[in-house]
């Protein structure tokens, strides 16, 4: 099978412009998806290529941008809308949670809503405190929905053909500062990965982490200057917040006996809160040390280049934590 | 437009007195305490949602707020089925997992039932725009009340709709009051219609965007000619029905925002009365037929009752199902 | 001192009242607050007693709900908004979280939001999915506001008039089925509680219960049953989910050696996996049980009522969890 | 209303250099990474600006969008510290917390600059709400642009105002774009203070809600007369600037929704030069004035970039500080 060493971003434009060719339900929406090309260039060239049926620009209004996919789909669609950023996302929160994951249970099964609502999420790039959330959190904590966090190209071509293609709402949060990362990811239409499914991207012995997106990059530079030490950490992508799959976690803590989540949210009610709170259930008596978690600051982000990074993760204080459970 | 016939009118009559003694009923078994949640009952509105099912053609679609039995009865959803519903039980519309605000039947194409105010907005936007993709001809009747029209989800619902040419009939069902405010004390514009212009919606299509809701035979001409208008320009159009709710907003209501003589006032116009009286003027021979009518839909929703008395209540599978598909 | 004995209803009635009193600033917003008199009667009689310039009835407009109130507090009033039920505050989530908790540090301290945001939570109501959250650990995820969640007539006086005379924006989240529970308050104009303390409302040895709100009452009954197999659980009431107090449960746990946390919650990064992970870091050594959470099932609620009570937390549950730890 | 006179005019031409000078720099020092974050810049509506900035009296307020610096400047903020703003200095007005998109001076009665479309309306309602509530005569002037009018914030907050009766001039700075969207891709009704009439609010104040946004003596002399009609009548109004940004709508804008041509046009009536020729016009003598204020303005801003390069970085003291009162 033939595989191309390419960007996160042609990875996403890639899984939308082949489902798009798959199935003519398939179409786009959002603020500046098509004659813009997407602010993020994700869908740069769509609207020629697809024209503007299928390539929808909107108005900026993201309540009826997610309210109204949700309907399309309902109706027989399988819209991909986007918000362009989760700052964003908010502002269509109740579209979100009470409309898109609910009227399939709501109307007991009559309905069906197969959509995907793509968002970036993700601070560092000095955008100030409204604009520079990863609180995708926050929308995993409700069922009816899936979250999907990829953090390769890889990932984010096979998680986002999979999320177009299943009968379910899927949240598709990407990280805007990662769009330019790049890896090998096969070149065949029907590369598809599962839903719901964590991956072991570094094998180790010494301690567990647990991470996702841009935790990912931070985790590996510490596992790197912690190899140097002898330490070999193992490293987990959780990949979904929802559906969690932590069944690898535990089989890796057994090993380990030592955790640390890293994540680049903020650091109450977080992802490393439930991961940390599940591995003391399931495997409480191999925990040599308590699990210790790596977020940012309790704090909204300045745009002061200094401090912004001051308040963010990095390798360093992945590092420190994982010296403090060892 | 030819004027509806007797037979055509007396059904009408039947199932606007088919909805009025559901929710009498209904009244009766939420104060024993078989119908849970919050229950918004239709009574003074039934000839708009009796009117618009009228209106609706093969394959249009309605989809309304929590105020939804009318339009669910009207849209020809079970009667026993609706009861069901009413009751929390498996055979409910919606496995009893919905209940009075979320009665829904995606085979008679009725979307619900929903009880996020405006929330429902968008989604007619959507199930309009399936349509439009798909280039069928489809028209979407979205219902709301007087006071949805001043939340978000409007504004955005009703512009997209106009930008992209969406084939919807936005219904404002303006019954005086969102709860107990009156719509001069929540809407700047309180000559609903007029918020039309704001999405550049077209104010003069040749018939008045606003309607007597009381009148069904009104109701009726004037949706009918609304998606007739939808459907040859492809785009959408605000209609107001003015209609009057006899009971509280919802069971429980202490409605201390209208007077007893304002109801008095209303209730003389109750469009059950209207709509026999004109078929008893035009045709004395009916009077039989509709009094029979009575008769039947008694029986007819004590059947629906026990139905739903001796159906089963959901289980753990069903609380567990249709969370994903 | 003098003390009544009063519903959770009329001491949010007593603190709301005294505080306009007291305070000129003070005014009351929202759906229905004023002709109607509050769609759970809090605010009944208001409107004759303060007239129409303090409690203002407005449109059904959440986002401009809860932003005016952002934009009075900024400008020197002291506004206490309603949104009707916590369903709808996703509806002005960005007001919320955007607005109202970051206006204060995005310029730096120029401006203070001395803001109250009532709302009511909680399932149990046959209300259906989209009715019958209790959310307010999403709101709490984010730093620059607090969140109250008071479970007696006695916290919700002294922790509302708290609020009021907070110069910080502040979630109060109410119970909507707890309204008629009482308790003995102190009737004095100056009785405030402090923001951000948690409360033991039961002294125990054998295990630690925290919880908040409803779970209270699911606790208190649980404790009551194993008080009867001779099981001593100490109950602590956290009252405020932010800011978070969790020594005296630190202080607890080192005691009984085991915990169990209970809310009316989803069961996914929730209130229970936060206070776990917190408790398994700090007090590491002295557990002798893994941390159990009990809360709703992850689910929407549904409207029949013997499924919903299904789904939600109750005392055989809290009593079950208890004697997993033990 | 009497003429602005010379003296004044030569003021407002100085705001508008100093604001256009600024702003190039701005995107000079953007490219050389010293600025981060979006850089939204307003050349080509500094007219509009430093018009309503003119026109408020002394207890009136603004606030604005993302896109800030013009009437950040003109309502009067040190050029020093919103320049070490830019550069994210603990010397900057929000302390450099905030950034190009969160200039904002309490003092100077300018609530900000702020980042989500829309989201400073209810804002804007607020603080129009403190001045009724208080009964001082004051007026907000709500800036948005086209593109805001789209979204559920601007609704309700119209709204609102209107039901309240709150003192807010509502102004949309009509653009023309909304980032790459034409205003009649994104709004069904593109005449915008059309929009105004969905609350109520007054069309036909005496003078024209629209107005050309390209000269600020025009701009100056309709907001004037617009808040003047609020401050009488107790009521919010909504007008529109007519106006055209001549670069991207942020750096790095690959602007494939419009063309060369198109903004060349729009370049003829560049505001400042139209008032430059005005001035010129009806006093030849100015033009050395205009030249030496030129000089003077690149020299202030020089002496900004200046105090801004040597000023300190926030301190971690810094991140954490104001998160609470
Ligand atoms: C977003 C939101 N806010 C508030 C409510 C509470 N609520 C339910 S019905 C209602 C009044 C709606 O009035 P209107 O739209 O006129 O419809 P009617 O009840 O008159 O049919 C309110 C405020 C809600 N369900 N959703
Ligand atoms: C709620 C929200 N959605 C989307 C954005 C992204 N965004 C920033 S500016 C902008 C365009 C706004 O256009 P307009 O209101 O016309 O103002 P202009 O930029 O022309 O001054 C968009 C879509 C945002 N900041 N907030
Ligand atoms: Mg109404
Ligand atoms: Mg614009």
């Amino acid at each position: 099978m033939a595989e191309k060493n390419i960007t996160i971003r042609e990875a996403l434009s890639a899984a939308l412009r082949e489902e798009m060719l798959r199935d003519e339900r398939v179409f786009i929406m959002g603020e500046e998806v098509g004659v813009w090309g997407g602010t993020y260039a994700v869908t740069r060239g769509f609207l020629d290529e697809f024209g503007a049926r299928r390539v929808r620009d909107t108005p900026i209004s993201e309540m009826v941008i997610a309210g109204s996919a949700v309907g399309a789909a309902m109706a027989g669609l399988r819209p991909i809308a986007e918000i362009m950023t989760i700052n964003f996302a908010f502002v269509a929160m109740d579209a979100i949670v009470n409309h898109m994951a609910k009227v399939r249970y709501m109307f007991n099964g009559q309905f069906k809503v197969p959509m995907v609502l793509r968002t970036t999420t993700g601070g560092g790039k000095q955008l100030g405190a409204t604009h520079s959330h990863a609180p995708e959190v926050v929308f995993a904590h409700f069922p009816g929905m899936y979250v999907a966090v990829p953090g390769t190209a890889y990932d984010a071509k096979g998680m986002l053909k999979a999320a177009i293609r299943d009968d379910n709402p899927v949240m598709f949060v990407e990280h805007s500062t990662m769009l330019q990362r790049r890896s090998v990811v096969p070149d065949d239409p029907d590369f598809v990965l599962p839903i719901g499914k964590s991956d072991v991207k570094r094998q180790g012995k010494d301690v567990t982490i647990v991470t996702y997106q841009k935790g990912l990059e931070w985790s590996t530079q510490a596992a790197d200057i912690l190899a140097k030490d002898g330490i070999e950490a193992e490293i987990i992508d959780l990949r979904w917040l929802r559906p969690l799959d932590l069944e690898p976690v535990f089989e890796s803590v057994k090993k380990t006996n030592r955790a640390v989540i890293v994540e680049e949210s903020l650091p109450r009610y977080n992802v490393g809160a439930e991961v940390t709170a599940q591995i003391q259930d399931q495997v409480f008596d191999y925990l040599d040390a308590p699990v210790k978690r790596v977020s940012a600051l309790d704090n909204p982000l300045p745009y002061a280049s200094n401090i912004e990074m001051m308040a963010l993760p990095d390798a360093q204080k992945v590092v420190a934590a994982v010296k403090e459970v060892l | 437009m030819a004027a509806p016939t007797k037979e055509t009118m007396i059904n009408w009559y039947r199932q606007m007195v088919l909805i009025r003694r559901f929710e009498e009923k209904c009244a009766e078994l939420y104060q024993q305490g078989k119908i849970g949640g919050f229950l918004h009952l239709y009574i003074g509105q039934e000839a708009t949602g009796v009117g618009i099912a009228a209106a609706l053609r093969q394959n249009d679609h309605a989809i309304t707020a929590y105020r939804d039995h009318g339009i669910a009865l009207a849209m020809g959803l079970d009667v026993n089925a609706v009861m069901a519903e009413m009751l929390g039980k498996r055979t409910g519309v919606s496995g009893g997992k919905g209940g009075s605000m979320h009665l829904a039947s995606r085979e008679k194409n009725f979307w619900g039932g929903h009880g996020i105010v405006g929330g429902h907005l968008p989604l007619a936007a959507g199930i309009a725009l399936k349509a439009k993709y798909l280039e069928e001809d489809e028209v979407v009747v979205a219902m709301m009340g007087d006071g949805a029209t001043n939340i978000g989800y409007f504004h955005e619902s009703l512009n997209l709709s106009a930008v992209w040419g969406l084939p919807v009939l936005w219904l404002v069902e303006n019954n005086g009051y969102g709860m107990g405010t009156a719509v001069d004390r929540a809407s700047g514009q309180a000559d609903l219609v007029k918020k039309g212009i704001g999405y550049g919606l077209e104010q003069d299509p040749g018939f008045s965007l606003s309607f007597n809701g009381m009148d069904v035979v009104e109701v009726h001409e004037a949706v009918s000619k609304g998606i007739e208008w939808i459907s040859r320009n492809g785009r959408p159009l605000f209609m107001e029905s003015r209609t009057y709710r006899f009971q509280g907003h919802s069971m429980g209501d202490p409605e201390r925002y209208r007077t007893k003589d304002e109801v008095a006032r209303y209730a003389e116009g109750d469009p059950i009365g209207v709509l026999r009286n004109r078929l008893i003027e035009k045709h004395k021979s009916v009077q039989a037929t509709l009094d029979k009518i009575e008769v039947e839909v008694v029986d007819e929703i004590a059947k629906a009752v026990e139905f739903a008395e001796s159906s089963p209540v959901p289980t753990y599978e069903d609380l567990v199902s249709y969370v994903y598909a």
